[in-house]
C-alpha cells in the first residue's frame, strides 16, 4: 500500500511514533496524541501491546473512535486486564515492568530534558504557563525507553529548557544515575514532525537518524537551539500510508480532535 | 540534602490521628445532606482541598460548583488531574494557590498564574499521589525515584537525601493530608459507605488521608449491600463526613457505565478565553441557579441527560 | 442474671476484656482469644463495636461458632464492611482511626511493656521461642488504647521483659513519644484471670485498678515481679454472668478450643 | 541513627529492575505446568521465599509440599502469617532462615530455633508487609511508625532516622524483594492472570515485588473472563513466571467459598512434637506421594474434600 500526497504534521508524527514501538512490550501512554500512537499502532503493528494509563488502567482494547478527553472513560479503559489506580499504576513503571513511555514536549534540550511547564520569564511569573508535569515526569524517569512526541519547530529545540520538568540526560553520561534516578533509562527517540533523533550511546546527545522522505538533514537542523550530531546513515521516513491514514482518519479519530494540524505534503 | 524552599501543605501525623480521634466518628450515623449543608458545614475558607478522579471522568463537578457558589476563600487545591475545576475555582475567586500535578488546559488559568492571581508549587501526578499515600498511610513522607534532577526537586517541597540502604539519592516527598477530600461515586448509603466501579486516582488513599470526606453519589443504596459484597466497598463510613446524593454529579463530565461526558458542553468550557467570558459562564452555570437539581433542569435539561446515558452503552465491568 | 460458680480462667478473660470494650469503636483485633471476646462483646454488649483484622477484614458480623484457627476464613470474616489487605488494615491504625487494640502477652513489666517472643536464654539461643509480634507490635503501637490479655501467672509480670517485642510506654511518662511512636497512645488496661490493671496517667507504672470478686488485692500482687501501684478504690469484679457463659459454651465456642482453661471457682 | 547488625535480604532496585526487563517477559505466553516443573524449574537452593495468605486460609500449602518433596535447602523464608509451613519447611531440612513475622505455633519450631537449627529475624506482619510495599514501590525502603523502642530494631534490618519534615525518629524498613512468591488463587488463565477472592495479605505487592511468581490456582479460566471485569484481576500475567492448576491445593486449610479447612489434619500437625513424629508426618504426607493429585487421592480421599466443600457453605462475596 502507497503512501498518501497530503497529511497533518500530526499525522506524521503519530505514523512515525507508531511503527517505533515493538510489540509484545508494554507502554506507558501518556494523554492526548500519544493515546492514539498506541491505538494505531496496536491496530496496525502491535497487537499485542500493553497499554498502560496513570489512571490506573493496564492493558485495555480500547475501542474507536477515540473519545477525547477521556483516558479514564469507558471506551479507551476498554477490556482491561486489570483496573486499579494511580500508586499501582506507578509501580509497574518504578519496578521496571514498563519497557516504553510516550510523552509530548514543549521544549527539548539536545539530553533530551523536557520542558512542559512554562515558557520564558520566571517560575512564579512566567510569560506562557502550561499544565506542568502530569504524569510526564514518572514516565520519562521510570519507563525504560522514552518516545518524546513533538512537533517540529526549531524553537522548541534549545540549548537550555527554560523549566526542566521531565528529565532526560540531565547534563550528560551518567547524570541520571547520579542524580538517582533508575539505571539504564533515558529517551529513546524524539519523534517530530518532519524527522527522528535518538541519542548518542557515548555521550547520550540527541542525534538524527532520520528525516521525512523528500527533505534534506540541513532543512531539518537549521534554526535549532543547538546541532545534534547526525547519524552516519540517515533513515528516510516514510510518510503516512494509506492504510494508517484511513485508520486514523476514518477509524481512530473522525472528529479530527487529534489529528488535525498543520498540512504537509512531501516534497519532491 | 537538596531541597525547595517553598510552602508546603503538612501535617504532623501525630495532629492528624488526633483530629481523627476527635472529629471522624466510628457511630454509623445518617449524615445526607444537601451539598449546600454540606458546603457550609465542611468547607471553610483556606482549606487544602483535594478531588478523584478527573474532570471528564467521575470529577465531584456539582459539589466544585457548590463551592464557588458559596464563595469560598482561599483554598488551596490539590490538582492532580484538573481541567477545569481549577479554572474555574480561580477564577471565582475561591483558590489561591495549587499543588500541580497538571494544571488543567485553556488560556485562561494559564494567564492567571503568569499574571501572579495564584500561586503554584510544581509537583507531578506521580509525586502527589505519593503524598497522599504517605497520609494514608500515616507516616511523614514517602520515597520516590523520581522527580529527581529535575526543576520540580526546587519548586515543591520534595527533598533530596542519601537513602540509608544504597547510600544513593532518593527523592522523598512529604505526606499530603487535605482538609477537604470531595469524590463522587457510584453508590454510598446513608453511613458514608461508598463504592465506585472502574479505576480511581487515590480515592481510598484520600479518604484516609483527609480530614474531612464529603462523598457524592449518583445513587444511595442500602448498607447491607456493602456487606453482602465486602471487595466491593472502596471507602468505608467512618472516613466519611457528608454524604450528597447527586445524580448527574459529574457533568458536564460521565461516570463510566452510568453516562457520557457532554463534549458540547465541554467545548463551550475549553472555549473560554477573557474573564468577561468567564464571568458570563460563572454567572449562567453557576450563580445563576440555587443548586445542583436546579441546574440539571434549567441548564442542561433531560433530554440531554438521556442522551447522555444512552452513550453510556458500555456497562461491562462497571457493576 | 446471676453469676456463675464456676468457670475457667479463661473465661474470666474473655469476659473482663469484653465489658471494657466500648459500643460503636473500632478494635483491632489478635488473633485467638481476642477475636472471641470481640465476639462476645457484640453478641452482649457493644452491638456496633467495628473489628479490624490484620488479614484485612472491617466491621465483619461474624458467625457464631468461632472456627478456631480461621481469622481470615469465612466465619470470621462474614459481612464484612470491606475486604482489603495487610497494607491497609494497619493504615486504619496508623492515621488514628483504630480506637481499641487487643493483643496477648508472655510477660508484661511495670510500663506494660510486652514480650511474645521468648524467654530466657538470649535471642539467637532462647530457652523457649514463641511466635513474636505478628502484628501484636502494630497494635500496641499504632491503636489509641491497647488492651492486653494474659493469664494472671505472676512469673509473667517481671520487672524486665526478656524480649521488648510490643511497646508499652517503654521506660515510663514521654518515652513513647522519644522514640517516635504515636501521640497520645499505649497500654490501657491489662485484663488478666484474677485482676484489672491500668496504668498511672503521670507516672505510666500499672496500677491494680480491680480483682476478681472474693480475692484480695494482696493474694493478687503475691509473686509479682513488680510491686504494681494499687487504686484507692478497686473494683470488684464480678465473675463470668450466666449469659456470658451460656453465650460463651453454647454460642460461640462449643468445642471450647478457645475458653477451657484453669477451672476457677469464686472464692467465699 | 539506631539499627540492628543483622543480615537482610536486600536488593537494589536497579539491580531488581533489570531483573524484571530481562525476565518478566511481556508477551502473553502459556506458563501452564505441573508443581513439580514449577519448582524444578523456579526455586533454587538458597532462594528467599515469600507466600500469601495463612497457613489455615488460602496458603500454597501444596506448592510447600512440593519444595520439600524436591528437598530444596537454604531457603529464607518470609513467615508473614505461616503456621506450619515453615516447621515443615525446618524439619525437612530446606529453611535455614526466617524473617519474623509470626513463627507459626508448635513445639517443634520453637525448639528447632532455640537449638539454633534455623537463624531469624525479628521483624513484624506490618513491618514484612511495609518491606513488600517498598519492594512492589521500586523504592527502597519504607518509613513506619512502629518498631520504634522495641528489642525488634536491634535483631532486625530496620533503621531509625531524623525524619526531615517532622524531625523526630522514624523507622525506615528495607524493600523487600523475594526471589520467589508462591500464592494460591481461585481463578486464574493460561498465562497467569489471577484472581483472589475475599482478603489477602499482599498479593499484588508480592507478585510485583518478586522476581518470580509461582501461582497456584483452584480453576483455569478464561482469559477473557479477566477483560470483563478488570476491577477483579488481582495480578496481571506479566508478574507471573508459572501456573499450576492444583485444585484443594491450601489443603489442610481453606479457600473461603471453596471449601473449608479440615481441622482434623490440622490438629495432627499441632500435635507433632519430636523429630521422629515430624519425619513420620513428611514422609506420609510428603515424600510418600509422588505428587498432589496423589496426595489427595490416597491421603485425604474424595469423601474428605466432598465435606470440606459441603462445609464451606458461606459463598457470598467469593465471585
Amino acid at each position: 500500500m502507497g503512501t498518501v500526497a497530503e497529511f497533518t504534521d500530526t499525522e506524521f508524527m503519530i505514523c512515525s511514533a507508531a511503527r517505533i514501538l515493538e510489540d509484545k512490550k508494554t507502554v506507558f501512554v501518556g494523554w492526548g496524541m500519544p493515546q492514539v500512537v498506541a491505538i494505531l499502532a496496536e491496530k496496525l503493528y502491535t497487537p499485542n501491546l500493553v497499554q498502560i494509563f496513570e489512571f490506573g488502567a493496564l492493558g485495555p482494547q480500547s475501542l474507536t473512535p477515540f473519545v477525547r478527553g477521556t483516558m479514564g472513560g469507558p471506551s479507551n479503559v476498554f477490556r482491561s486486564l486489570q483496573w486499579t489506580n494511580m500508586n499501582w499504576a506507578f509501580s509497574y513503571a518504578v519496578t521496571g515492568h514498563i519497557d516504553y513511555g510516550m510523552i509530548g514536549a514543549l521544549q527539548v534540550d539536545q539530553y533530551g530534558n523536557i520542558n512542559s511547564t512554562l515558557l520564558g520569564g520566571n517560575y512564579a511569573r512566567p510569560k506562557r504557563r502550561f499544565p506542568g508535569s502530569g504524569g510526564g515526569n514518572e514516565v520519562a524517569s521510570l519507563c525504560w525507553k522514552t518516545l518524546i512526541i513533538l512537533k517540529h519547530e526549531p524553537r522548541r529545540f534549545v540549548l537550555e529548557v527554560d523549566f526542566l520538568t521531565s528529565p532526560g540526560y540531565l547534563d550528560g553520561p551518567g547524570a541520571r544515575e547520579k542524580a538517582g534516578l533508575p539505571r539504564g533509562t533515558g529517551p529513546y527517540r524524539v519523534v517530530t514532525s518532519k524527522a527522528l533523533f535518538g541519542f548518542d550511546e557515548e555521550t547520550k546527545q540527541m542525534k538524527l537518524v532520520g528525516v521525512l522522505k523528500g527533505l534534506k538533514p540541513e532543512q531539518v537542523i537549521q534554526g535549532m537551539g543547538f546541532t545534534p550530531l547526525v547519524a552516519e546513515k540517515l533513515v528516510e521516513l516514510e510518510p503516512p500510508t494509506a492504510d494508517e491514514i484511513r485508520m486514523l482518519r476514518e477509524e481512530i479519530d473522525p472528529s479530527g480532535i487529534i489529528i488535525r494540524g498543520e498540512k504537509m505534503r512531501v516534497p519532491r | 540534602m537538596l531541597q525547595g524552599q517553598v510552602e508546603i501543605h503538612f501535617t504532623h501525623p501525630d495532629d492528624f490521628r488526633e483530629w481523627v480521634r476527635e472529629n471522624k466518628k466510628r457511630e454509623a450515623v445518617e449524615k445526607l445532606m444537601t451539598e449546600r449543608e454540606a458546603v457550609a458545614r465542611l468547607v471553610a475558607d483556606g482549606d487544602y482541598i483535594a478531588y478523584d478522579f478527573s474532570s471528564l471522568t467521575r470529577g465531584p463537578q456539582a459539589m466544585v460548583r457548590e463551592i464557588i457558589r458559596q464563595r469560598r476563600y482561599g483554598l488551596w487545591v490539590c490538582a492532580e488531574f484538573t481541567l477545569h475545576e481549577t479554572a474555574l475555582l480561580v477564577a471565582a475567586g475561591c483558590c489561591s494557590r495549587i499543588d500541580v500535578g497538571f494544571l488543567g488546559y485553556g488560556n485562561y488559568i494559564g494567564r492567571a498564574v503568569a499574571e501572579g492571581k495564584v500561586k503554584v508549587f510544581e509537583w507531578t501526578n506521580g509525586a502527589l499521589a505519593s503524598r497522599m499515600l504517605a497520609g494514608a498511610r500515616g507516616i511523614p513522607f514517602m520515597p520516590m525515584r523520581n522527580l529527581l534532577g529535575t526543576d520540580g526537586v526546587k519548586y515543591s517541597g520534595a527533598k533530596v537525601v542519601s537513602d540509608p540502604f544504597t547510600g544513593e539519592p532518593v527523592c522523598l516527598v512529604p505526606a499530603l493530608n487535605p482538609d477537604v477530600f470531595l469524590v463522587h461515586v457510584h453508590q454510598a448509603d446513608v453511613y458514608g459507605n461508598a463504592r465506585i466501579f472502574g479505576t480511581n486516582l487515590f480515592a481510598l488513599e484520600a479518604a484516609m488521608a483527609a480530614k474531612k470526606v464529603i462523598v457524592s453519589a449518583e445513587e444511595i443504596i442500602d448498607p447491607l449491600e456493602f456487606r453482602k459484597e465486602p471487595a466491593k466497598t472502596t471507602i468505608p463510613y467512618f472516613l466519611v463526613s457528608a454524604v450528597v446524593h447527586l445524580p448527574f454529579g459529574a457533568y458536564p463530565g460521565g461516570v463510566p457505565g452510568r453516562y457520557e461526558l457532554d463534549l458540547e458542553h465541554i467545548d463551550k468550557l475549553n472555549a473560554i478565553q477573557t474573564g468577561e467570558e468567564m464571568q458570563g459562564y460563572l454567572q449562567e452555570y453557576i450563580y445563576g441557579v440555587q443548586d445542583h437539581m436546579e441546574f440539571l433542569e434549567k441548564r442542561v435539561g433531560w433530554e440531554k441527560l438521556q442522551e447522555l446515558i444512552r452513550k453510556a452503552s458500555i456497562r461491562e465491568g462497571y457493576h
